[in-house]
């Protein structure tokens, strides 16, 4: 098979590029246009894409090296005597990457249409922009994965990042009447700062691994040379320059995918629109973060046994159950969501933090999918409920129909329940999806994170690879484990809380089944569900053979877990546990009054998950006022107390000086001096006007005397000697 | 050279000194300006006698080219003064610059 | 006494008449024909001092001119020529006498100064190097254009000044 | 083509003399006029940008003549790498805040384009200049006007007498400073030639060291430059100024202020200070690193005390103060690197960052503060905020502070959309201008410095945080509230952007995203000047 499409992997990005000026710049107000437009530049490039990923996955036999393929150079930028080269590559990696995110973003798309209300007249009065928004986004994930060098990698991350802000911001126009609750224009202010503290600091690596190594391709940065180079020189002490970077760059993706402690704000992230929440917040932009250190992992490894893989690990296996441990306490359909994806980034990041690379690419991959389909699945829900609840309003004749407007919270599980019956689309495919995260067999969900278990379970057997020692494989076991049982539990939560028993709400009662465009993408991304995880199971698997060979420069050193049949069972078991539980507190018996039953037995515990530990307040108190009260201080110093005063101080003395003078000296000497003259010449000036008749004449003999007494004087000087002489008076 | 330098000058200055009576004392704003007309003359003889008697032997025409130069002013100073005489006719029927004290006020 | 003495003297009858003609004529128009004579006979000391094309220039451009035109306003303004006032002012002895005075004091330094008297020749060809002169960037073409700037200032100036409102 | 820089410099004077014979109540013809003049040098500016060969390292467009020759004064113009990119920057600066100016200028018309036009002559003429008298003349020319264009048509709350003379005093110290330091180089070398003077002062240039190697002279005479400029740039604590003088311009005065005048400053730097006097710059770099804690100083503080602005246009003066401190940081970098030949590619890549902030917080500041001027006069307010009569916001009952705006995202979508670009341009988003300058500042810094350097980032996380908070949350998010509209403009309509503001943001706009994604051309200029200074 010939290479020439890899050629024109460049362009994916800028199909999406292109949809989104063009709508920006002229299709702005043409909603159908725009979706169209949108449509077919992410169309195009899905299409390309998935060229590339058949074409990456034949192979790349013929050319070497065999780790970072295909690198073009697109442009240079000089830099004194040498020049930054910018451009793009295919390897497996941005293979599989390519499969997935055209694909996830093409079916969101889709989705939005009927999301944003296109055709109705509730259609958002920014749809196009929206559009155009997302097209962004795009263009930014898949500029990200076709990157041959940190520098655009890091350019296109930071697309994402203002992508989401916009869209987490998209109704900046809405505010809640419980002060309390964070507004979208809040959440995406504090999506982007804090994503930006993970980014200065990934920046920071970025820019020191460019002045170690002079090169920021990764073809430069990961050869051998480099990397032996880079884990034999000391940033100081016995810290080696490829684990401090490795840190760096790892700070990047704890707040791009929202591991502890920069997790704040995907949860918050839920107040833009749905489709976004799927699209960026589950699918693609937070796995960037999991793509970066895959994509560095030879950075990572470089150093045998250094604490770089440690951190990785012990903060992704917190973050998993830490945020699994809140999912518990939410209400919020989407929060629950959003922790959930926190702690399966956590499952990645641990993955990778014990060498299991190929696992943790694949679970990846497979999360995209499912947890993408679950976000539609609950904007599904929420789109209905939503309607729901203004059919049930406007029609309403009972009690029930006075509920105030706005106070009715349409993401809230607890104004849900019985929705089954009334949305039968959307409700079995957020099952599929519900069984393919929390990990029951045959779904994509159980064999990419049974990989990952089995990883793990390994290196605590049989001691890991690249220095890991086999206690922390045993540690990542146990918390991931923990976590497959929180997640089913949360997980079956949700699905009683929202699809079983009997509808709670007069909203619930009246939902709709959503328009088609929203759930024929919901019915493909649970098929995929289902049926991806076939590609990575132990007796073929594809996945690994593709994968494996994109980390071949690892050797012969990359975690493979064979498939282990206990460890299969005790998380299988751990997960039907965690259904089984669910079960008997929300299925058993469903809810009839918007009350969770934990509430009470788990009293403060409860509260605490509840708040999500306080983590929110802590920081606003501990960062964000006391920065604000800095900023305070400073502008008082400047403005109020010492710069600026010093300046005017400087400038009164100035005045106080001349005015000095003025009194000490000038006043009464020079001063005195010059209005004697000045009387003087008061007086002679009274003379004089008399002089002044204005006739031209007048002042004409006056000038004619002048001359005249000129030479009269010369005369007398030159000449009154002799005169004088001559009267016999010299 | 038969008539001295000296000869000249003197008439000249005589030239002068009526010319500058004639400008203080007429009251006919074109007899002033004929005053100086002479006045003007008078500096001409003098450049031109100093030029024949004292440049000449150096050869250059600075006292000639002088001259042209102050008759080129004095036709400029005529037509100016002249316009402003007719203007004042105008407007004042009158020449006198007797009654023409307006910068006095 | 030679005959440029005899001329000399003739002229300087000429033009110191005819200044004091301009000076003391009651009629303005006799005053200026005898400004006329006066201008004539200064182009005939320009003769003796052998300055020909300065000569005619005198001839050309006062009497021919200036004096056309002092005799051309003289006529604009009719009433100018009646002589029912006075045509001098109240100032006139002080005027005759500081020049009187001023004159004295000019011929008492004069008579002090042992002139100098040269026997050297004008130039055969002076008129044209005067003419080369005036144009040569090295010798009088600035202030030759200053003139002629000056000139046509003044030309725009005075119908400007002159002209009906 | 040697006259080219000198017609370039002197068209505007040219403007000057015309606009002078227009009658001043024809306001239609002043205006025509100037900005149909001030398209000339924007024109061949354009044309320099291209003729000029990057590929060589010296001085282009090289011209000299005598003008004072009783002590050597020469009239010696040229451009570089450095002096291109600024020369294009003023005159596209100058063309579009005359055009601005033409609808929101309403008294005195025919003063303000008359001394527009001066203060081109004046900025132009520095960048050109390659003798110290001629550069100190240019340098006093700009001065005069921008205190008229303060003082006259400032905002009368703005205390515009005051700022005005502060922000002339404040220059004109330095000015003193440097008039000294420069008769001091005269006396001990006999020339004023900024190229003579440069090259020669390593031990083997033709001069010898700078004042014969007398390090006090040598000293003296560096601050004298460093603080003459460091008040241009400003630097912290020496930009007290800015706020003050930024405040009371009018809005075209601002963009002129922000995007051209403190680039004077900062070219002094490149172009005399360390050409001139590198071990004493290096010395105070990198020996005892005065200039680069003063430089963290400014980009920290400067961020912070935006934070606590509640005038918009303050904020973003300070906001300069903030990205100017970067510009000192890339300079400081390259200072400390200089003569050390494994640092030679740091160096100049600090040195291309500083020179791209430059050229990038020009364009990108100076569309900040039109786009201040577009709600400034729709609105006639620029605070953020309800205030109270202390100055000071005033809060709900939630203690959440009642912004003044809000809600313009929904109501004018287009001004909304310029303002943002131009917003994450300011904060160096990547795939825009200011993302570059940053880039390279700090690869040099990070090189040379690495602790200065991760100080320094610091400031990017404060940036976002007062561009997004402060700025695009009160002014364009939330919701559109009309009677508080009506209460703080007294009933003034609201509109989106004209077309005369939409001309004038366009070209900005183009350039931040045109320098944003593909910004080799412009720092191919900046390299051609930094291998001169730092190349191997």
């Amino acid at each position: 098979m010939t290479e020439t499409f890899f050629n024109l992997t460049w362009l994916i990005p800028l199909f999406p590029l292109a949809a989104f000026a063009i709508i920006v710049l002229w299709t702005n107000r043409h909603r159908l246009l725009s979706t169209w437009i949108a449509w077919i530049g992410i169309g195009l490039a899905w299409i390309l894409g998935w060229i590339v990923f058949f074409q990456a996955w034949g192979g790349f036999e013929e050319l070497t090296p065999p780790t970072h393929k295909y690198p073009v150079p697109l442009f240079s930028i000089p830099t004194g005597t040498t020049s930054l080269n910018l451009g793009f590559q295919v390897d497996t990696l941005t293979g599989v990457m390519l499969f997935m995110v055209p694909f996830v973003c093409l079916m969101i798309f889709i989705y939005s249409k009927g999301y944003m209300n296109y055709g109705t007249k509730d259609v958002d009065p920014r749809y196009s922009r929206f559009f155009a928004y997302i097209s962004l986004f795009a263009c930014g994930m898949l500029g990200l994965v076709v990157s041959d060098n940190f520098l655009t990698l890091f350019v296109f991350w930071e697309i994402m990042g203002l992508c989401s802000y916009l869209l987490i911001g998209f109704w900046f126009d809405k505010t809640y009447p419980d002060p309390k609750r964070i507004t979208p224009k809040e959440a995406g202010l504090k999506a982007f700062l804090t994503t930006r503290v993970g980014d200065v600091i990934m920046l920071a690596g970025m820019l020191l691994l460019y002045s170690q190594v002079g090169s920021l391709t990764f073809s430069d940065v990961f050869s051998q040379e480099t990397l032996e180079q880079l884990a034999h020189t000391y940033a100081w002490g016995n810290v080696p320059w490829a684990t401090f970077i490795a840190l760096l760059f790892f700070g990047g993706a704890v707040g791009k995918s929202a591991q502890f402690p920069l997790h704040v704000w995907l949860p918050d992230a839920m107040e833009g629109p749905t489709p976004v929440s799927a699209l960026i917040h589950a699918a693609t932009m937070v796995s960037a973060g999991v793509y970066l250190v895959a994509r560095s992992f030879p950075l990572f490894v470089a150093v045998e046994g250094g604490s770089q893989l440690a951190v990785v690990a012990f903060i992704g296996a917190f973050t998993a159950i830490f945020s699994s441990t809140i999912a518990v306490a939410q209400n919020d359909i989407k929060r629950v969501l959003a922790y959930s994806t926190i702690s399966q980034l956590g499952y990645m990041i641990a993955a990778l933090g014990i060498g299991a690379y190929v696992a943790a690419v694949f679970h990846l991959i497979t999360h995209a999918f499912f947890k993408a389909l679950l976000f539609m699945g609950s904007g599904s829900v929420i789109h209905g409920v939503e309607h729901g609840h203004h059919h049930s309003h406007h029609h309403a004749t009972g009690p029930e129909g006075h509920e105030e407007e706005g106070e009715f919270d349409a993401n809230d599980m607890m104004n849900m329940g019985g929705l089954l019956r009334r949305m039968p689309v959307t409700g079995w495919t957020f099952i599929v999806g519900a069984l393919a995260l929390t990990g029951i067999f045959p779904w994509a969900g159980f064999w990419s994170k049974d990989e990952i278990l089995a990883d793990a379970w390994k290196t605590f057997q049989e001691g890991g690879h690249f220095g890991v020692t086999a206690n922390w494989g045993f540690f990542v076991w146990l918390l991931l484990t923990i976590a497959a049982f929180l997640t089913a539990f949360y997980t079956g939560r949700q699905i009683f809380l929202t699809f079983a028993g009997k509808p709670r709400t007069a909203a619930a009662e009246h939902a709709p089944e959503s328009v088609p465009s929203m759930t024929w993408p919901l019915v493909i991304l649970a098929a995929f569900a289902t049926l991806l995880g076939l590609a990575g199971t132990p007796w073929a698997n594809q996945f690994f053979e593709m994968i494996g060979e994109s980390a071949v420069i690892l050797g012969e050193r990359l975690a493979h877990g064979e498939f282990n049949l206990v460890i299969a069972l005790v998380s299988s078991g751990v997960a039907l546990a965690g259904w089984v539980v669910a079960w008997l507190i929300y299925g058993f018996r469903p809810l009839t009054v918007p009350v969770d039953p934990l509430r009470r037995p788990l009293g403060p515990i409860y509260t605490l998950l509840e708040n999500k530990y306080y983590f929110d307040e802590i920081y606003q108190a501990g960062i964000v006022r006391p920065a604000i009260r800095l900023a305070q201080a400073c502008y008082t110093f400047d403005d109020k107390v010492v710069i600026d005063p010093i300046v005017d101080g400087v400038g009164r003395f100035g005045r106080w000086l001349s005015d000095w003078l003025r009194r000490a000296v000038d006043n009464p000497i020079v001063d005195g001096a010059v209005n004697g003259v000045g009387r003087v010449t008061t007086w002679f000036g009274e003379f004089m006007r008399a002089t002044q008749t204005g006739k031209v004449q007048n002042y004409l003999l006056v000038a004619a005397v002048t001359v005249f007494l000129l030479v009269a004087l010369y005369v007398f000087r030159t000449y009154l000697p002799d005169w004088l002489s001559a009267l016999g008076l010299g | 050279m038969d008539v001295p330098l000296s000869w000249y000058l003197v008439v000249a200055a005589a030239l002068f000194c009526i010319g500058l009576a004639g400008a203080l004392s007429r009251r006919n704003a074109i007899a002033v300006l004929m005053g100086v007309e002479l006045m003007l003359n008078a500096v001409n003889v003098n450049l031109l006698a100093f030029w024949r008697h004292v440049e000449v032997v150096k050869a250059t025409l600075s006292g000639q080219a002088f001259a042209i130069i102050v008759i080129t002013v004095a036709a400029a100073e005529a037509a100016v003064g002249l316009a402003l005489a007719i203007a004042l006719y105008r407007t004042r029927r009158t020449v006198d610059v007797e009654d023409v004290d307006l910068m006095k006020l | 006494m030679t005959v440029s003495q005899v001329v000399f003297i003739l002229l300087s009858i000429a033009a110191l008449g005819g200044a004091l003609g301009v000076v003391f004529a009651r009629n303005l128009f006799r005053a200026a024909l005898a400004l006329v004579l006066s201008f004539v006979g200064v182009a005939g000391f320009y003769v003796l001092l052998e300055a020909e094309f300065l000569a005619m220039v005198q001839i050309l451009v006062y009497v021919g001119a200036i004096a056309i035109l002092i005799i051309f306003a003289i006529m604009l303004s009719r009433r100018m020529m009646s002589s029912e006032t006075q045509p001098w002012n109240e100032q006139w002895v002080g005027a005759v006498v500081v020049a009187a005075a001023l004159f004295a004091a000019l011929v008492f330094i004069l008579s002090r100064v042992d002139w100098p008297a040269t026997e050297a020749q004008v130039p055969a060809d002076s008129i044209s190097q005067l003419g080369q002169a005036l144009v040569s960037p090295d010798f009088y073409v600035l202030p030759f254009e200053v003139a002629s700037v000056l000139l046509l200032v003044a030309l725009v100036g005075a119908v400007i000044i002159a002209r009906e409102q | 083509m040697e006259y080219l820089l000198t017609l370039i410099t002197f068209t505007p004077l040219l403007g000057v003399l015309l606009v002078l014979l227009v009658p001043k109540d024809d306001e239609r013809t002043i205006k025509n006029l100037g900005i149909g003049i001030s398209f000339i040098p924007l024109v061949l500016a354009t044309y320099l940008w291209f003729a000029y060969d990057k590929g060589q390292s010296g001085f282009q467009f090289e011209f000299i003549a005598d003008w004072i020759p009783a002590i050597n004064v020469n009239y010696h113009v040229g451009a570089d790498g450095l002096s291109v990119p600024l020369m294009f920057l003023t005159a596209l600066l100058t063309t579009l805040g005359l055009i601005y100016s033409s609808y929101t200028i309403k008294q005195r018309v025919k003063e303000f384009f008359l001394l527009f036009l001066l203060l081109e002559m004046g900025m132009l003429g520095v960048f050109m200049s390659l003798d110290l008298v001629l550069f100190y003349v240019f340098w006093e020319v700009g001065l005069v006007p921008m205190y008229l264009l303060i003082g006259i048509w400032g905002q009368p709350k703005d205390r515009p007498q005051y700022s005005a003379i502060k922000f002339f005093l404040y220059t004109l110290a330095g000015s003193v400073l440097m008039l000294l330091a420069i008769l001091g180089l005269y006396f001990y070398h006999g020339t004023f030639d900024i190229v003579q003077l440069s090259q020669g002062l390593g031990s083997e240039g033709p001069l010898g060291l700078v004042f014969g190697g007398n390090s006090a002279l040598a000293i003296a005479a560096f601050w004298a430059f460093f603080i003459a400029f460091a008040i241009k740039v400003p630097l912290w604590p020496f930009h007290t100024w800015l706020p003050d003088a930024h405040t009371a311009a009018p809005t075209a005065g601002s963009v002129i202020l922000a995007g051209v005048l403190l680039k004077l400053g900062g070219f002094g730097m490149l172009r005399i200070a360390l050409p001139i006097f590198p071990e004493q710059f290096k010395f105070y770099c990198w020996d005892v690193p005065i200039i680069p804690i003063l430089a963290l100083l400014s980009i920290v503080y400067g961020a912070l005390v935006c934070m606590a602005q509640w005038d918009l246009k303050r904020l973003i003066a300070y906001s300069s103060v903030s990205h100017m401190g970067y510009y000192m940081l890339g300079v400081s970098a390259a200072a400390a690197g200089w003569g050390v030949s494994s640092y030679s590619d740091a160096a100049a890549m600090a040195s291309n960052g500083a020179a791209l902030q430059m050229f990038n917080h020009g364009i990108i500041t100076g569309g900040l503060f039109f786009l201040v001027g577009v709600i400034y006069d729709r609105a006639h307010s620029r605070d953020l905020a309800l205030m109270d009569a202390e100055g000071n916001p005033l809060r709900d009952k939630d203690n959440k502070v009642l912004p003044a705006f809000g809600g313009l995202g929904k109501m004018t979508p287009y001004y909304y959309g310029i303002f943002l670009v131009t917003a994450f341009a300011s904060l160096g988003l990547p795939g825009l201008a200011g993302f570059w300058a940053e880039f390279f500042v700090f690869r040099g810094a990070f090189e040379i410095m690495p602790w200065f350097a991760a100080f320094g980032v610091l400031g990017i996380i404060f940036t976002a945080a007062y561009i997004l908070w402060k700025i695009v949350q009160y002014l364009f998010l939330g919701d559109f509230n009309l009677e508080r509209w009506k209460e703080v403009t007294h009933d003034a309509k609201l509109t989106d952007l004209m077309t005369f503001e939409k001309v004038t943001m366009w070209p900005l706009v183009l350039l931040m995203i045109g320098f944003g994604i593909y910004p080799t051309p412009l720092v191919d200029f900046f390299n051609s000047f930094a291998q001169k200074l730092f190349g191997g």
